[in-house]
């Protein structure tokens, strides 16, 4: 059933670009790992959008499906990546990455 | 789906069947060595359904499709085998790791077995990667691997048995490999969303159906697969996107770090081969110059900050770098049966003789760590020479353990390419490769990159070789490594030579697979 | 056969003397002597072939040895021996003897991996020089670094691993260079015929478009005089040499710089003989310079066995000299330029390495008078010193004279500067008798010499340095049977390049088209085994 | 219609330079939410209905709730705001800022440059097409994907446990 | 009878190797008796059967040739030489002089060197000199005389160098061998040149093969004047006469016998040997001939200023040889060789006398240091007398006659006077001051400081060579020898009286003036005038190749003692060092800065997407 007037493909690419590139910079100027993760999710859900508007365009199920597989990485993700971030502060007490620099050189 | 179809994904099956049944196990019984056991038989099964999915690509059936995300074929095969006999090590290193660090009665909240559920989980997700034909199960495959690997890389962080740096450096790998696969995941499906967009599919064939019409219809193909590419190139760790490596490297349980840089790599060369052969991506000239770029400044870059490197474990990293640069030649030569065939050997050549360089050094620390907790030595971190990932720590091993010194000096040979060494013959494909390709500066590339990884690999094979100077550093006093350690390095070591002296007998099962 | 059991042999002496040193302290170097006796009775196997090297048929080899290695791209283990081959095999394992001999109580840590890295060094020189497949020549030639970077970083002197690192890298990646040369001929042969193998008699005939070749033969020259060493990739040699414990030295002097003269005769002229005429003023200059350029830094240095380093590198610059004259008299003079540098330098480092053995020094500037405390040594010296500035009568002369002689039928000036070399051997040798063994007695030197109760060269010592002086006489004053036995393998090469030249003048007519396409079609290597 | 399209990706990228910005992490996620909602508008305006559920429900609602868990757990207080205030200085975000728009002009250089005309229909595909697609074809795919979150499950397992007697540490933690 | 000629250089060196292996059986020093006998008894046997060859062979037939072929010593394609014998006259004149003279010399150095310890080296040498002198003048192919040639050269170094203690005898030892050895590579460049234009170094086929019809004279020229760099090189002539003076360093018999009688004579045999090449070209000849008067000139003018007597021996010896370089130069081939045979009758004797001197005054050698001894060591004093004669060439002693068939070669040459002839002159004169100079410092006049403790150290071991070579030295005028079948025979012709007077006259003259000048000087010696400063440092030739050659030399050693190119590799290390620090830095451990890497790199490959 296809819909009529809907924005075009371009558009949701554009889209999706400019929140990826949200997130990458985000990701790249926080210092909170919290927002960090956040960015992560910004990122991970600009592709997330992609593949449904790729999906509308082509008329087919695949890009629901994958998204559906985005957002089950995206939980699972989340899930381990909390986990270390509760190590974390229980260990150093703070969520600044900067703090994790050990390993270098 | 037909049942030839689901017996050709046996391996697949028989991985999965082994992580359910462990996982049971577990939350029944719990045992370090009993997990152990389910593993490596789950493993094996996993290496015997190999061969017999490969009994039954006779004749002309030379590859079977399940359903459209999976397609079964002898090189698919090969890697799947390739990379089960790493998880076998793997998991003996994992042992021996485990044995010192977790405590079974959980007292200290550190149980061990999950590690096997987690390893063949990454098992899982690294043979779905070979077989993938289909964006779906590129995509599952790589994460399952990610997924599995972010916990084995922090595996350290929980109980207190493990050294307290051990711990928090575990936990730092994690967290940076964390945050930057999941930058690379996301790029990656950005990527196959514009190919997505750009062609309608996600199923390589059908892909590859499009593909004169798609490359010089948009860029958005193009900007998809560079996307794709770049994420291919993270885990690769090919530089630009390398720098992660030697952090989490470093950081991480060494038997983690041996799966990241064997099991990790080898799949996503395997999935490369089928993706570029089945698309048809080496006539993309503008691919294969950033996989050339990227290749040239791996060779360099990664020896270059090789060359000073004091940590063995990140001295590993930064030459798997420059291995996987000297790997994409190979590569590059692309369609040719004997293109793969380079690539392929120099793999096999790369991860004999990576696993058996990890194997050494988390063996080697384990011994040690043997030794503090039995209270023969007290725990002096600061100290270089008794640091054990520090090259210090190996000054005059030849001396003290003879013959793990010379295993290690066969794995240091056969990473520098050196005669005897399963090294050498890779080397020799990539250089045949690079000549039937008359990629000249690629070749140049490899040879200065050998040049500078010469003198790190040499300085740590001459410290091991050095006398004593002081009586001081002697105290570190023999290592005495587990048997089942023992076994291991000795199969790589005689592998090594072996398919060094003989590399026939490895050339006629890669090309009879 | 014999050449498969001489390699052997010396793998498996290796090994032995390695275990054996764990049940009795001397074994190695006795097991390590026997090994090398045993190959020498092996060799004379060969004997009827030097008495009359006339009347062997046409057979370019005396024998030969073919076992499939890697079919898969048409690699064989063969092995096989000719005039030239078996003159430096028989260098090798004479000087083999004469360095353990010279070095019998030196070595005090790890004996039995000393001499197992001494007899694998030797057991890959052996290979190298037998080898016939260039896959297998490359592996041979790889196998015999890393014993020797055993033997310089476990038993050298104070900068062992710089040394050592600096030795390997040089002649590894320069050897690279060489691997790629040997599969990008195989390759082009390949694309020709059809057929991927890497048999040196087969690849002789490949037709190589002359540009590329050029560029495979650059790949071969610069591996080879890496080795040999000359200007300007020399300056490994004199920290190698420098470094190494005593017997290293003379392995690395006497044997190991050979290898880079005899692939430079085995593999670059009669492979390229075209490229090679291309290339011979710009070799022949390397060579003359790095005649001129090692006199002028062996007189310069404090260092005794620096000295006789640059020393090396300056003779073995006749013999690069005397390989791109491509005249029959020079190559010969370049062969006997082999044996004979081997032999005297290899005693004059036996003889620095006795010295500081005795002394603890081998500064010059420590050293002076030395004669009146050790003339039995100081006698020996000067006769190496002296043969190493060519004097008639000994090997070096026969050589060097040979060489220029060829060579200035060649070229003029570049042998008249290279002969400018003779000055300033007679500098360098002289400047180091007179500095080491004439003058007073050096206040520095009469402690030790005191302490330790230095004495004089012992009859073992003696006997091995007298038997070396006795073949430099030899071989000065005789040494037509050296050229008898090498002929053949000269007059081989020669022929190719004669022809070669003959070819030059009178070209077929080739079609522009042909000429030009010297970049081949990518074909790739399919596999054929079945 | 295109209209309600420009509106919500406008909310989406104010809400998300917002989350990037903001000082305060429950602020940032509830402007994060925000921006998901409007992300599950567009979904269902492109005819995808079930993404905009799912959108909805599990982004929006759990994985930002066990942030927001998190967040909570660690519960740091006031002085947050004035870290974060003094961690994102012009300085520090002025770069990674600037990169990022370089990579977009890149991205958008490349993408309109595509040939993909902007007046294409759109299909409508429901959550019926797609469970098909899901139990049929990519069975073995969702298969996989469950093994996915038994990964998720047992490293989340592993790593977030802790010592279970504890006196000198922090109580909160579990 | 002729085989024993092959037995002629064997025999010194059978006595070289028993002297050089006897430790090697023995543990003990052998005696010097033993010594002796092995020593002085190889040369004996050499010269007797070299007498007995020339007696039984040569003296019946003056054109008789013997060649001895020993064996085969290389054959490379075209390249064949032999270690073969060619003995003609003037080969054989060479054998007697240096097997007769060298016996008697080494039965003076028995004597002469009975204190030393290292008698039995001392020997050793001798003998080794002997046999490659005797190969030199027997060769019969350029370079087997080539082997000879070195031989003796290296000889020459470790006898002047024999006192090794003292540095200054090495240096003195090292400065020999290595000018000459600058003449022997001009040489050897001159061999290559004459196998590369006729294919063959063996002299009767090199002399047959320069009767071709299409000879190229130009490289017949080079070829001379490269081999004519050897003779200077080893005859101690300009440019090349440096190392001579300071060679007499080395013990007084071993000046006698190599650096006045045989081996600095090589030079002129060398040119005498291979006179029909040199007379195909007029420069090479005109060469030789004004190196010859000039040098003659030089050193004898440095002769005059030495106060050392070696060194007064010493310049004289270089003085002579250019005498017979000239006689070489103005083609009196034959004259040359007479020369050479008076002079190491002549000069072997004054060496020796010399010799007897030094020892007697305890190795004093200052002139100035001595005087009036005539009547402590009367015998020494005759001998020393009648060398001086005979080098000043007074009538009827032998130098008399040779030098007199050189002059009036050097007149006929040029039909009339001309520059070579009146050197020869003024040589003359200036001969007669210096050999009378020191003749009068030495043995007549006032006691000089040295004087006083003067013992007579001659034995008889000594006196007896003394008494034969002075017998020599005066009758060796009349032993003109044969040697036109070598040579060819040339006219003779009449000369002017006057040009006879001339040549009598003027060492006349020089005994006037070295007698008004010297007989009552006082002795100092130590302030010289600027001139004879000039020529005491033998007109400054040290000075200027120091400067010129040495020095540039040595320094430019010395800034690339470290060898320059080896910075290159060292560069590229540091390079990579430095490169790899840069990239470590990079590896500083901020996550943030790892994304920001990543972003970079997408960025990058985008940008590559883009632009292609």
């Amino acid at each position: 059933m296809p819909i009529e007037t809907a924005p075009g493909l371009e558009a949701g690419v554009l889209l999706a670009s400019i929140l990826f590139c949200l997130g990458l910079a985000g990701l790249m100027m926080r210092r909170n790992v919290i927002f960090m993760l956040m960015s992560v999710e910004i990122c991970t859900n600009a592709a997330a959008l992609m593949f449904v508007v790729a999906g509308a365009h082509w008329g087919n199920a695949d890009g629901q499906v994958m998204f559906i597989f985005v957002v089950t990485l995206a939980a699972a993700e989340v899930a381990i990546a909390l986990a270390l971030v509760l190590q974390f502060y229980h260990r150093k007490h703070t969520v600044d990455i900067d703090q994790l620099n050990e390993l270098r050189g | 789906m037909s049942a030839q179809e689901l017996l050709a994904i046996l391996p697949l099956l028989i991985i999965s069947a082994g992580i359910v049944i462990l996982l049971l196990q577990v939350s029944f019984w719990r045992g370090h060595r009993g997990a152990l056991a389910t593993t490596i038989l789950t493993l094996l099964l996993a290496i015997i359904s190999c061969f017999w999915v490969t009994g039954n690509l006779l004749g002309d059936v030379s590859s079977i499709q399940v359903t459209a995300l999976l397609l079964v074929d002898h090189t698919s095969l090969f890697f799947c085998l390739l990379l089960f006999l790493t998880a076998v090590a793997i998991s003996i290193m994992g042992f021996n790791y485990l044995r010192l660090r977790c405590d079974p009665r959980g007292v200290s909240a550190s149980y061990p077995e999950e590690f096997y559920i987690l390893l063949l989980l990454a098992m899982l997700g690294a043979s779905t990667l070979i077989f993938a034909n289909h964006f779906a199960t590129f995509f599952l495959g790589l994460e399952l691997i990610s997924l599995a690997l972010y916990p084995m890389l922090g595996f350290a962080v929980t109980g207190e048995i493990s050294p307290k740096s051990e711990q928090l450096q575990s936990l730092e790998s994690a967290i940076k490999y964390l945050i930057l696969s999941a930058l690379s995941t996301a790029l990656g499906l950005f990527g196959i969303a514009l190919i997505y967009s750009a062609s309608g599919s996600l199923d390589f064939n059908a892909i590859a159906s499009r593909m004169t019409e798609l490359s010089q219809s948009s860029t958005l193909f193009a900007t998809g697969i560079t996307l794709l590419l770049i994420s291919v190139a993270f885990k690769l760790s090919l530089v630009p996107f390398h720098i992660w490596t030697p952090d989490v490297y470093q950081g991480a349980p060494t038997p983690t770090t041996a799966l990241i840089a064997t099991v990790g790599k080898g799949a996503v060369i395997g999935f490369l081969l089928r993706f570029f052969n089945t698309l048809d991506l080496f006539g993309s000239e503008v691919l294969i110059d950033m996989l050339a770029i990227a290749a040239i400044a791996s060779m360099l870059v990664g020896n270059l900050l090789a060359l000073m490197q004091a940590n063995i474990k990140r001295l590993l990293a930064y030459s798997s770098i420059s291995h996987i640069g000297y790997l994409i030649v190979a590569f590059l030569i692309g369609k040719s049966t004997f293109g793969t065939e380079a690539v392929i050997y120099y793999l096999v050549a790369y991860i004999v003789t990576t696993l058996g360089g990890f194997a050494v050094v988390g063996l080697v620390a384990d011994a040690n760590e043997e030794n503090m907790l039995s209270g023969k030595h007290p725990q002096e971190f600061l100290i270089d020479a008794k640091n054990p990932y520090h090259r210090e720590f190996y000054r005059g091993l030849l001396w003290r353990s003879p013959w793990l010194a010379s295993c290690f000096a066969a794995m240091l040979l056969s990473l520098a390419g050196i005669p005897l060494t399963i090294g050498f013959i890779g080397k020799f494909y990539v250089f045949t490769a690079g000549v039937e390709g008359q990629m000249w500066i690629l070749l140049g590339g490899v040879v200065v990159g050998s040049a500078l990884g010469l003198f790190y690999y040499l300085r740590l094979l001459l410290i091991m070789v050095q006398r004593n100077e002081t009586a001081e550093t002697n105290s570190n006093g023999t290592l005495v490594i587990a048997t089942s350690g023992q076994f291991l390095i000795a199969t790589l070591t005689g592998a090594l030579l072996l398919f060094g002296i003989f590399p026939q007998i490895l050339i006629n099962w890669i090309n009879a697979l | 056969m014999t050449l498969l059991a001489i390699i052997i042999i010396l793998f498996a002496g290796g090994l032995l003397a390695w275990l054996a040193e764990r049940y009795f302290q001397a074994g190695g170097r006795w097991i390590s002597l026997i090994s090398l006796l045993f190959t020498t009775v092996l060799l004379t196997n060969y004997s009827s072939f030097i008495t009359s090297t006339e009347a062997i048929t046409d057979n370019t080899w005396w024998d030969s040895l073919k076992i499939p290695w890697i079919p898969r791209f048409g690699i064989d283990f063969y092995l096989a021996i000719d005039g030239l081959s078996f003159l430096m095999l028989s260098l090798t394992i004479a000087m083999g003897i004469f360095g353990l001999i010279m070095t019998w109580n030196d070595i005090q840590f790890r004996r039995g991996f000393f001499y197992f890295n001494y007899l694998w060094t030797l057991a890959g020189v052996a290979g190298v020089f037998t080898a016939i497949d260039l896959f297998l020549f490359f592996f041979f030639w790889e196998v015999m670094l890393i014993p020797m970077l055993f033997l310089i970083a476990v038993w050298g002197y104070e900068r062992r691993i710089y040394a050592a690192i600096k030795f390997f890298i040089f002649t590894q990646a320069s050897s690279l260079l060489m691997l790629i040369a040997i599969v990008g001929l195989a390759y082009i042969h390949y694309i020709n015929s059809g057929q991927l193998t890497f048999n040196y008699n087969i690849l002789l005939e490949a037709q190589v478009p002359s540009d590329i070749a050029y560029w495979l033969m650059l790949g071969f020259f610069i591996a080879f005089i890496v080795k040999l060493p000359a200007l300007p990739f020399h300056t490994w040699l004199p920290d190698a040499h420098t470094q190494a414990p005593t017997a290293g030295s003379i392995l690395l002097a006497a044997i190991l710089l050979k290898t880079g003269a005899y692939g430079l005769l085995r593999f670059n002229l009669p492979l390229f003989p075209e490229s090679s005429i291309l290339f011979a003023p710009v070799a022949m200059t390397i060579g003359a310079l790095s005649v001129i350029y090692g006199a002028m830094l062996a007189f310069a240095q404090n260092d005794m066995k620096r000295l006789v380093a640059y020393s090396s590198v300056s003779h073995m610059g006749f013999v690069l000299l005397g390989l791109y004259a491509l005249d029959t008299i020079a190559i010969q003079g370049a062969v006997m330029q082999m044996i004979a540098h081997g032999l005297s330098t290899a005693a004059l480092f036996a003889l620095v390495g006795a010295l500081q053995h005795r002394l603890h020094t081998r500064d010059m500037q420590q050293l002076g008078g030395v004669w009146s405390k050790l003339p039995k040594l100081s006698a020996v010296a000067l006769f190496f010193a002296v043969a190493s500035l060519g004097l008639p009568g000994l090997g070096n002369f026969v050589a060097e004279f040979t060489v220029l002689v060829g060579s200035f039928r060649s070229n003029h000036w570049l042998t008249a500067l290279a002969a400018i070399g003779l000055i300033g051997a007679a500098l360098y040798a002289l400047i180091m008798m007179q500095r080491v063994f004439f003058g007073k007695l050096n206040k520095r030197l009469e402690k030790p010499i005191q302490e330790s109760n230095t004495a004089d060269l012992n009859v073992r010592e003696t006997g091995a340095l007298l038997v070396v002086a006795a073949l430099l006489v030899l071989i000065g004053l005789h040494p037509q049977p050296i050229f008898n036995i090498s002929d053949k393998t000269v007059q081989m090469s020669v022929n190719k390049i004669e022809s070669a030249l003959s070819f030059q003048k009178f070209p077929p007519k080739i079609s522009p088209l042909q000429v030009h396409s010297s970049r081949v079609e990518p074909t790739s290597i399919e596999d054929n085994t079945p | 219609m295109n209209f309600i399209f420009y509106i919500t990706a406008a909310i989406a990228v104010a809400a998300t330079t917002m989350v990037i910005f903001h000082r305060n992490a429950v602020h940032a996620l509830l402007y994060l939410v925000t921006s998901l909602l409007a992300i599950a508008v567009i979904f269902y305006q492109f005819g995808a209905p079930l993404a905009a559920a799912l959108e909805v429900i599990i982004y929006a609602g759990a994985i930002m709730v066990l942030i927001i868990f998190v967040i909570m757990m660690l519960n740091q207080g006031d002085s947050t705001v004035v870290q974060e205030q003094a961690w994102l200085q012009p300085r520090t975000w002025i770069g990674p800022a600037l990169l990022s728009a370089l990579l977009l002009v890149q991205l958008i250089l490349l993408v309109s440059n595509g040939q993909i005309s902007s007046t294409q229909t759109f299909h409508y595909i429901g959550p019926k097409q797609v469970g098909i697609a899901l139990f049929s074809h990519y069975v073995l795919a969702v298969e996989l994907a469950s093994m996915l979150l038994l990964a998720g499950l047992v490293g989340a397992f592993h790593l977030a446990r802790r010592k279970k007697i504890n006196p000198g540490e922090s109580s909160n933690a579990n | 009878m002729q085989g024993l000629l092959a037995w002629v250089p064997l025999l010194p060196l059978i006595g070289f190797l028993t002297l050089v292996a006897f430790p090697l059986f023995n543990r003990h020093e052998p005696s010097q008796r033993t010594v002796a006998c092995i020593g002085v008894g190889s040369i004996g046997i050499a010269a007797l059967f070299t007498a007995i060859v020339a007696i039984s062979v040569f003296w019946k037939n003056p054109s008789e040739i013997v060649n001895i072929a020993l064996w085969q010593w290389m054959l490379v394609d075209n390249l064949e030489l032999g270690f073969n014998f060619y003995i003609d006259w003037l080969t054989l004149v060479m054998l007697m002089v240096i097997t007769g003279v060298g016996f008697l010399i080494h039965l003076y150095s028995v004597g002469y060197m009975r204190e030393d310890a290292d008698f039995r080296r001392y020997f050793a040498y001798l003998n080794l000199f002997v046999c490659a002198m005797l190969i030199l003048v027997m060769a019969d192919n350029l370079v087997l005389l080539y082997l000879g040639w070195e031989g003796v050269g290296l000889c020459s170094y470790l006898l002047i160098g024999f006192w090794y203690k003292e540095p200054a005898n090495g240096a003195a030892a090292q400065k020999a061998f290595i000018v000459t050895r600058i003449g022997d590579t001009a040489m050897a460049i001159g061999l290559f040149l004459l196998f590369y234009e006729f294919s063959t170094l063996n002299i009767p086929q090199l002399t047959a093969a320069i009767d071709g019809p299409d000879i190229n004279n130009e490289v017949v020229t080079v070829a001379c004047l490269l081999l004519l760099g050897g003779a200077v090189g080893k005859s101690a002539q300009l440019p090349l006469q440096t190392w001579l003076p300071d060679a007499m360093a080395g013990p007084t018999p071993v000046s006698a016998l190599i650096h006045a009688a045989t081996m600095v004579t090589a030079g002129v045999y060398l040119i005498a040997r291979m006179h029909p090449l040199y007379l195909l070209s007029e420069t090479a000849m005109t060469t030789v001939a004004f190196v010859g008067a000039l040098t003659l000139l030089l050193a004898g003018f440095s002769a005059i200023a030495q106060s050392d007597i070696k060194r007064v021996l010493a310049y004289s010896t270089i003085s002579q040889i250019g005498y017979m370089f000239l006689a070489l130069g103005v083609g009196a081939w034959s004259g040359a060789i007479f020369h050479l045979i008076t002079h190491a009758f002549f000069k072997a004797l004054l060496f020796l006398s010399a010799g007897s001197v030094i020892l007697s005054l305890h190795h004093e050698q200052n002139i100035f240091s001595m005087g009036g001894l005539y009547r402590k060591i009367p015998l020494t004093f005759i001998c020393f007398t009648i060398g001086c004669a005979c080098l000043a060439a007074l009538p009827f002693t032998s130098g008399f006659y040779s030098k007199d068939h050189i002059l009036l070669s050097a007149w006929e040459f040029h039909q009339g006077i001309n520059i070579l002839w009146l050197a020869g002159i003024l040589g003359a004169l200036v001969t007669g001051i210096y050999s009378f100079r020191v003749l009068f410092l030495v043995f007549l006049g006032r006691e000089g400081s040295a004087s006083s403790h003067c013992n007579d150290a001659n034995t008889p071991v000594m006196t007896i060579p003394l008494c034969i070579l002075a017998l020599l030295a005066m009758i060796g005028g009349l032993l003109a020898p044969p040697l036109q079948a070598v040579f060819g025979s040339r006219p003779d012709e009449d000369h002017s009286a006057w040009i006879e007077g001339v040549a009598i006259a003027m060492p006349l003259i020089g005994l006037a003036i070295a007698w008004k000048l010297f007989i009552y000087q006082k002795k100092s010696g130590e302030k010289r005038s600027s001139i004879m400063q000039f020529w005491f440092s033998g007109w400054g030739f040290d000075w200027l190749y120091e400067h010129l050659l040495v020095k540039p030399f040595k320094s430019l050693a010395k800034i690339n003692h470290n060898d320059i190119i080896d910075n290159l590799y060292k560069g590229t290390a540091a390079l990579s060092r430095q490169l790899n620090a840069l990239l470590s830095s990079s590896q500083n451990g901020q996550v943030r800065w790892y994304l920001a890497t990543f972003a970079v790199g997408s960025v990058l490959f985008l940008a590559l997407l883009v632009a292609l």
